[in-house]
């Protein structure tokens, strides 16, 4: 088990290290942080002095190593636009982003297993037909059409659901929830419903593809020869089986809804770390891109150790070695 | 389709109901951008100041129709030419408790005056700034300065001991790397103080009782707090103000007008903005950047500038994408502004056979092409205005590409010179031509405030004589050198002149708020909770 | 002959009998032909800026009272016709599409091909960094391979490679699908005989088995790759919705959608409504197919 | 005594777009209590779909449109889903093929075994436990009260077949189907999961119904043996019989194959031509194209099972209406 984690992890070491190479590199070289720091009126001093204030004058990997010491230790400098420590910027954001996140997951993951199941078992069923065309047109969908469209119908025509922001957030230490508060719930569904919607939509497909690879295993087929009752079967044996692929499906997909986040929050301006990065995009802010992108690579990570871990604990297979090779 | 249309205007209607619209005297407000700084004299853009100007006061407040009027200072004079003394308004307190005094105003102007600060182009004129007792302070100018007032209206005061006890005695530098206390508090003498700051989320302010304002007649503004959200999405700004969910939209988009105009409980105020739309060649550089003109510059050849200036429909993009919000102008500064002639107002006919014809004659019988630099989130329709010219210069034969970026690349880009031709707006805080033509039109020479816009290189002495006379000069004579460089700027065509942007305000019926032309609400005097 | 025996399939069977399936064909046949053929066939060529005129910015579509018979769909805000924007918009859609569908394809069956046949360390290495690459969203990716490049490139050679950065982009994230199934048919048939028996007579054992191979995962990845080329359409729309996608002179569905969503309440709806249902209608059309190909390919579904 | 499965004229189809296939065609055949009937066959026989047909569990959409099976006397193939599945591990238990997927790899061996006994019988988790225990011991695997909690990737294929056959039986069914329970093993193992079966059904008095097309095992294995030709039985007796003195044609082929018992009977040298499909299956006798001994009736009307001493077969070789027509060639007339 400790082993399993230790390979894990330093196998996550090469990809974290990657990532901080890209946003270093993106912070060291894009824009010519230099000049936009200085601005318009400077003098050949003055340029030179903040060239070696900020290091700029080392060789190539002495300003790496010092990035990546800054980054463990959460200093990514300051916002260029905000003038304020990333970190603390990103702090701020970061629990509007995951709130969403979860919310949209637990969406996802609950109604899509739940429809995959359904249509899994009952195929030919008409509701289940009437769910597959439904999620045919949902994943066709692109999530930025599905947000205005949500806006449209629930905040304009209808006036129930606020159409931007978080509603009235209640902070509990540094982190700010709007679990808390009626307008805060409220604020949450148009966003997450988005979000989740296409995730859910490919969930539950997968899971109706892999209930359906289940069933027809000879071990499906042998438990129904020895007699087992339907719910035995089906929720017993076909879904923890067809749970070990879906992990791996959810983590992926967990990670797309924190990336598939920057549309959401765009089209709801929603105060989170994806809103804050494609303003620091087109304000040209490096700072804070290059630590989104650690930290959202972080992020991925972590998942990806969690998924395994999951798998580990889910399939007796993996516990000894590595013999047999992940899912599909 | 007709069908959520109609329903958008229903739940208007149900939105102005009291029980969703009128929180008592709570004015919710949008728009696009946030401000990025609360510090006073960081940054001299419009969305600082519109949040800045309800906290901070300046010597000389605006009156609604942009005129002077007494601020925390009660009368100024020029008691010689070159010295300007300020009566100080007495029993004045920042939000702290601490009592505003002459050494304040000592402090603010020198902060002011700090390379790091964005205000220099209100104060560069200042010598020295002195304190003459408890109500009186004079400011000495380095060579007289007519304007001076004009400018002061621009420049917030802070408090010297507030600013000292918290290290804050610069201004905050965006570009370094450095937070301040002033990034996020404020300490002002106005209407309203800051509650809560949360950057691109939310900025309340709540109403200052012991403003000494509210005792001045005509401020008579009732609104207790006001929440700012910055809501970047044109459509989810005016999906908010549909649904109630804000009731003053300080920028919304024009081809939404008609059907907020058409919403019930939804008013759109409309007034003009002193704010002038032009384009800017690059007549400096020999050779023409991103274009396939090699070895000579066509922009230098002042009939290459006169044919795009008359292949430009400007009354199609007038009707159709301004839809009427512009006033089409022939001229660098619009109405309001000092030194502005109606006689120098006349644009250059639209003629299309006769562009082809001056490029034909300057040598380009078969056009060139060229990229056109353009913001896409700074002026209203600003890409689509650079698309509609692009299309209008393709047809008179200079092939155009539009390069429509956000502001900070864009601004970044021309401010390295790196540009062909650019669209750029320009404001006139000061409602001084000198600002105008000092900023876009002096030979950039070092000198502070000298051409720090002039990306396009536009170079002519006699331009440059006419701006040094109009630092000093003041009365007729003044009026008749503006009104010279007025003149050389049609003869020359540095830029085409396009239009003077009109700023529409969108409230729901139970706010007022009076339009403004330098496009700031100004919230003591707005009115809220009343029909 | 070979229609003959098309007609007379099993694929052609299940495709006449369902309707939905014929219907979604139809779809992309039509969009197919009109993105394709839209230099010869569409009614003007929106890219020729000296052919707009500002006059007809805002016309309605043709069946409003005071629509023209010119512009079918009306007109956008810069007097283009909306049918060729859409028209060229799906070609570039699709372009950026299949290009990029084509190009994680060839890189997913090379790779799976190389993996399975090589096995080892060098597979656990290509599978790792599969697995990997797959916890990475592909808009994610895609943002991140579209800003490196535009940062590390002058704008100019930016704008002109915009397109392939696009493809490759979108492309980079859709590999590992193809290269699992491909690596897992390989590794079945690698031990196999005439593997062995073409190493012996000495020719390139990779390039018999790729003949071998192939064949067999023909269908799989024909199905992976109609449901990724939806994918990749609405990657690209959202990349374009985001600002960051096909360069603005050559305006994709989903720039068309951006610029369209400007005018969500103004009245002008077409504007925003035609250019969304064209890449609905698309990409529903593609994923519907691909669905069919999927249960049809597979006939212990049936 | 009365049969404790009896197969009566069972029919089964595939509706599919070309028309329905008939699967299984006029299946007769009854089992003894105790009694191990062989069942071969070319693959797609229907050897299996017979098997499965018993069990219940025919895939969709194949469905019995003909015949009955009776159970004790008691009719089962009509029985509502609960019914039957009450049915399936209590009084019939199965063995399939490949031991490596039959079991569930996420459940340890125990858990499945004790599922299936407290699904059947009224055992507490200890009983149920202790007898799991003491069936894996009965089916030869060793430690059986640790390996009680192995995962079935910790078992070798043999072992694994092993334990499907305690799953099989540990409801303690009277009758088991096992559909190739040895195919998929290596040959050394093969004998010892026989030698098992065979010992486990004389001990508790299980019949079985062993569907194999290796002649060997039923050699070996079977008191009777049936064989299955295009979805029809073509002959069934006495496995002794049927071996050494096969009466069907085909049986007789079928036969000859014997000798290399690891090879698939599919290798039918001696038979030219191959089993016809299920969509072209020739009017008459199946088997007609490939008979060496077809007159023209064979092509015109199909036989019935027809005695012909030790053994019935389905051959007009053996009616006497047809004697004049036959040719000298037939041998046991």
């Amino acid at each position: 088990m400790f082993a399993f984690i230790v390979s894990r992890v330093l196998q996550a070491v090469p990809v974290m290290l990657a990532v901080a190479l890209i946003s270093f590199a993106m912070f060291a070289y894009v824009g010519d942080p230099v000049a936009i720091m200085l601005g318009q009126d400077f003098t050949e001093a003055q340029r030179a002095a903040l060239v070696s204030d900020l290091g700029l004058d080392q060789p190539f990997f002495v300003q790496f190593l010092r990035f990546i010491g800054n980054a463990a230790q959460g200093e990514f400098g300051l916002s260029y636009r905000l003038s304020r420590p990333v970190a603390e910027l990103i702090g701020e954001r970061a629990p509007a982003t995951l709130e969403l996140a979860f919310c949209a997951a637990i969406i996802a993951l609950v109604a899509g297993v739940a429809m995959g199941v359904y249509t899994g078992l009952y195929r030919n069923s008409w509701l289940s037909r009437l769910l597959l065309t439904v999620s045919l047109i949902g994943v066709s969908l692109p999530p930025f059409l599905v947000g205005i469209l949500l806006i449209l119908v629930f905040s304009v025509w209808l006036g129930w659901l606020p159409s931007f922001g978080r509603g009235e957030v209640v902070q509990l230490g540094w982190w700010s929830t709007g679990f808390l508060t009626w307008s805060g719930i409220k604020a949450l569904i148009l966003p997450s419903v988005t979000l989740g919607l296409f995730q859910l939509t490919l969930i539950m497909r997968l899971v109706r593809a892999e209930m359906l690879e289940v069933l027809r295993t000879d071990y499906i087929k042998f438990a129904r020869a020895r007699g087992l009752g339907n719910r035995a079967v089906h929720f017993g044996h076909a879904l923890r089986n067809t749970l070990v692929p879906v992990i791996t499906i959810a983590g992926l997909q967990l990670g797309g809804i924190i990336a598939f986040a920057i549309v959401t929050e765009t089209v709801f301006q929603w105060p989170g770390m994806g809103l804050l990065f494609i303003q620091s995009v087109s304000a040209a802010d490096i700072p804070v891109m290059a630590a989104y992108l650690v930290l959202i690579a972080l992020v991925f990570v972590t998942i990806n150790l969690v998924v395994d871990l999951l798998y580990y604990a889910v399939d007796p297979r993996l516990r000894i070695g590595r013999a047999v090779a992940r899912g599909r | 389709m007709v069908h959520w249309v109609r329903a958008a205007a229903l739940v208007a209607v149900l939105g102005a109901m009291p029980a969703v619209g009128a929180m008592a005297q709570t004015v919710r407000w949008a728009a696009s951008g946030d401000p990025n700084t609360m510090d006073p004299h960081s940054q001299n853009v419009g969305t600082v100041t519109m949040v800045l100007q309800q906290i901070y006061d300046p010597l000389i407040h605006r009156d609604r129709d942009l005129s002077l009027t007494p601020g925390l200072a009660t009368a100024w004079r020029q008691v010689e030419p070159s010295r300007w003394r300020f009566t100080l308004r007495q029993g004045v307190r920042f939000h702290d408790g601490q009592g505003f005094g002459p050494e304040d105003v000592v402090f603010s102007i020198t902060r002011a005056l700090q390379p790091t600060s964005n205000f220099g182009i209100y104060v560069d004129t200042i010598a020295k700034v002195e304190a003459v007792d408890a109500q009186t302070v004079d400011i000495i100018t380095k060579a007289p300065d007519p304007i001076l007032p004009n400018k002061l209206a621009s420049v917030f005061m802070m408090s010297k001991a507030w600013s000292e006890a918290n290290n804050a005695a610069r201004p905050q530098n965006t570009r370094a790397r450095e937070e301040m206390v002033t990034t996020r508090n404020t300490n002002g003498t106005g209407a309203y103080r800051l509650a809560t700051r949360e950057p691109d989320v939310r900025t309340v302010l709540v109403r200052n009782p012991a403003w000494w304002g509210w005792q001045v007649e005509g401020n008579t503004g009732n609104v207790a707090e006001i929440v700012f959200r910055p809501i970047a999405s044109d459509a989810t700004r005016i999906a908010a103000l549909l649904s109630g969910e804000v009731d003053f939209v300080l920028d919304p988009p024009l081809q939404d007008l008609n059907r907020l105009r058409a919403a019930p409980g939804v008013k759109v105020v409309e007034g003009p903005e002193v704010r002038t739309i032009f384009l800017a060649f690059d007549t400096a550089r020999e050779e023409l950047l991103y274009s396939d003109v090699k070895g000579r510059n066509p922009f230098r050849d002042l009939r290459v500038r006169q044919a795009l200036y008359q292949a430009i429909d400007i009354q199609a993009i007038h009707r159709t994408t301004m839809r009427g919000q512009s006033v089409v102008t022939g001229t660098l500064i619009p109405e309001q502004v000092n030194g502005y002639a109606k006689s120098e107002d006349v644009r250059l006919p639209f003629d299309a056979a006769r562009a082809r014809a001056l490029l034909a004659e300057a040598g380009y019988p078969q056009g060139f092409s060229v990229t056109l630099d353009c913001p896409n989130n700074r002026y209203i329709n600003d890409e689509q205005i650079c698309q509609n010219i692009a299309a209008m210069w393709s047809r008179a034969g200079v092939r155009t590409a539009v390069k429509a970026q956000p502001l900070a690349p864009f601004f970044a880009q021309i401010q390295r010179d790196d540009t062909s031709v650019y669209l750029l707006g320009w404001g006139v805080p000061t409602l001084d031509a000198l600002y105008s033509f000092q900023s876009l039109l002096a030979t950039r020479n070092g000198a502070q405030g000298d051409g720090i816009w002039n990306y396009g290189g536009y170079s002519n002495p006699r331009m440059d004589a006419l701006i040094q006379r109009m630092k000093v000069e003041s009365g007729e004579a003044r009026k008749a050198t503006i009104r010279e460089a007025l003149q050389l700027y049609r003869e020359d065509l540095p830029h085409i002149p396009l239009h003077h942007q009109m700023i529409p305000w969108a409230m729901r019926s139970t706010v007022t708020i009076p339009h403004m032309a330098n496009n700031q609400p100004y919230f003591r005097w707005a009115m809220a909770g009343a029909q | 002959m070979a229609l003959a025996r098309l007609l007379d399939s099993d694929l052609f069977w299940s495709f006449r009998r369902s309707p939905v399936t014929v219907l979604s064909a139809l779809v992309a046949l039509v969009c197919v032909l009109g993105a394709a053929l839209a230099p010869w066939i569409a009614p003007h060529n929106p890219f020729d800026l000296a052919s707009l005129n500002l006059g007809d910015a805002f016309k309605p579509p043709a069946w409003d009272e005071i629509g023209e018979a010119s512009y079918p769909l009306g007109t956008d805000d810069q007097g283009r016709d909306m049918l060729s924007a859409i028209m060229y918009g799906a070609r570039i859609s699709l372009l950026v599409g299949v290009c990029a569908v084509l190009f994680s394809t060839l890189l997913g069956v090379t790779i799976g091909l190389v993996a399975g046949y090589l096995g080892g360390s060098v597979d656990g290495l290509l599978m790792r960094i599969a697995d990997i690459q797959l916890t990475f969203p592909s808009i994610l990716i895609a943002l991140l391979v579209d800003g490196i490049v535009r940062a590390a490139l002058p704008r100019e050679a930016h704008d002109q490679i915009a397109l392939f950065v696009v493809i490759f982009a979108i492309g980079i994230s859709a590999w590992p699908q193809f290269a699992r199934t491909v690596r897992s048919s390989t590794l079945v048939e690698r031990n196999k005989e005439y593997v062995l028996a073409a190493r012996v007579i000495g020719l390139s054992p990779l390039h018999i088995m790729a003949t071998h191979v192939l064949p067999n995962v023909l269908g799989p990845v024909l199905v992976i790759a109609t449901l990724n080329l939806g994918n990749a359409i609405i990657t690209e729309a959202t990349l374009s919705f985001l600002g960051v996608g096909v360069p603005p002179t050559h305006p994709s569905l989903g720039t068309l959608i951006r610029i369209g969503n400007d005018f969500l309440f103004s009245g002008e709806w077409w504007i925003t409504i035609f250019p969304g249902a064209a890449l609905v209608a698309m990409v529903l059309s593609v994923n519907l197919l691909g669905d069919w190909l999927r249960d049809a390919l597979n006939p212990k579904l049936r | 005594m009365a049969p404790i499965l009896d197969v009566r004229d069972l029919r089964v189809e595939f509706p599919t777009r070309r028309g329905t296939l008939t699967a299984l065609d006029g299946v007769s055949f009854a089992i003894e209590p105790g009694e191990v009937l062989g069942v071969v066959g070319e693959s797609g026989a229907g050897k299996s779909m017979t098997g499965a047909a018993i069990i219940g569990l025919l895939e969709p959409p194949g469905r019995i449109a003909g015949g009955q099976i009776l159970l004790n006397g008691r009719r089962i193939d009509n029985l509502p889903h609960e019914q039957m599945r009450r049915i399936r591990g209590r009084e019939i238990g199965a063995i399939f093929q490949d031991p490596l997927t039959t079991l569930n790899p996420l459940y340890t061996v125990g858990d499945q075994l004790i599922e299936t006994m407290q699904t059947h019988l009224d055992l507490s988790g200890g009983e149920a436990r202790q007898r799991a225990i003491g069936w894996l011991e009965m089916v030869g695997i060793p430690a059986a009260a640790q390996r009680v909690d192995s995962y079935p990737h910790e078992f070798s294929g043999g072992m694994r077949q092993r334990v499907v056959i305690a799953l099989a039986l540990c409801a303690e069914p009277k009758l088991v189907v096992a559909d190739e329970p040895t195919t998929a093993l290596d040959v050394s193992i093969q004998a010892q999961i026989i030698a098992l079966l065979k010992r486990l059904a004389r001990e508790k008095g299980t019949a079985m119904m062993l569907v194999t097309h290796d002649m060997g095992v039923i050699a070996e294995t079977a008191d009777r043996v049936a064989v299955m030709y295009a979805g029809r039985i073509a002959e069934i007796g006495p496995v002794r019989e049927v071996v050494k003195d096969p009466r069907h044609p085909y049986s007789t082929g079928l036969m000859a194959s014997i000798p290399p018992l690891d090879r698939r009977v599919e290798h039918l040298a001696q038979i030219d031509g191959a089993m016809p499909r299920l969509s072209a299956i020739p009017p008459g006798c199946a088997f007609n194209p490939r008979c060496p001994h077809v007159f023209d009736r064979c092509r015109v009307e199909r036989p019935e099972l027809l005695e012909t001493g030790a053994t019935r077969a389905a051959c007009w070789l053996y009616d006497p209406a047809s004697e004049k027509q036959a040719p000298e060639a037939l041998r046991h007339g």
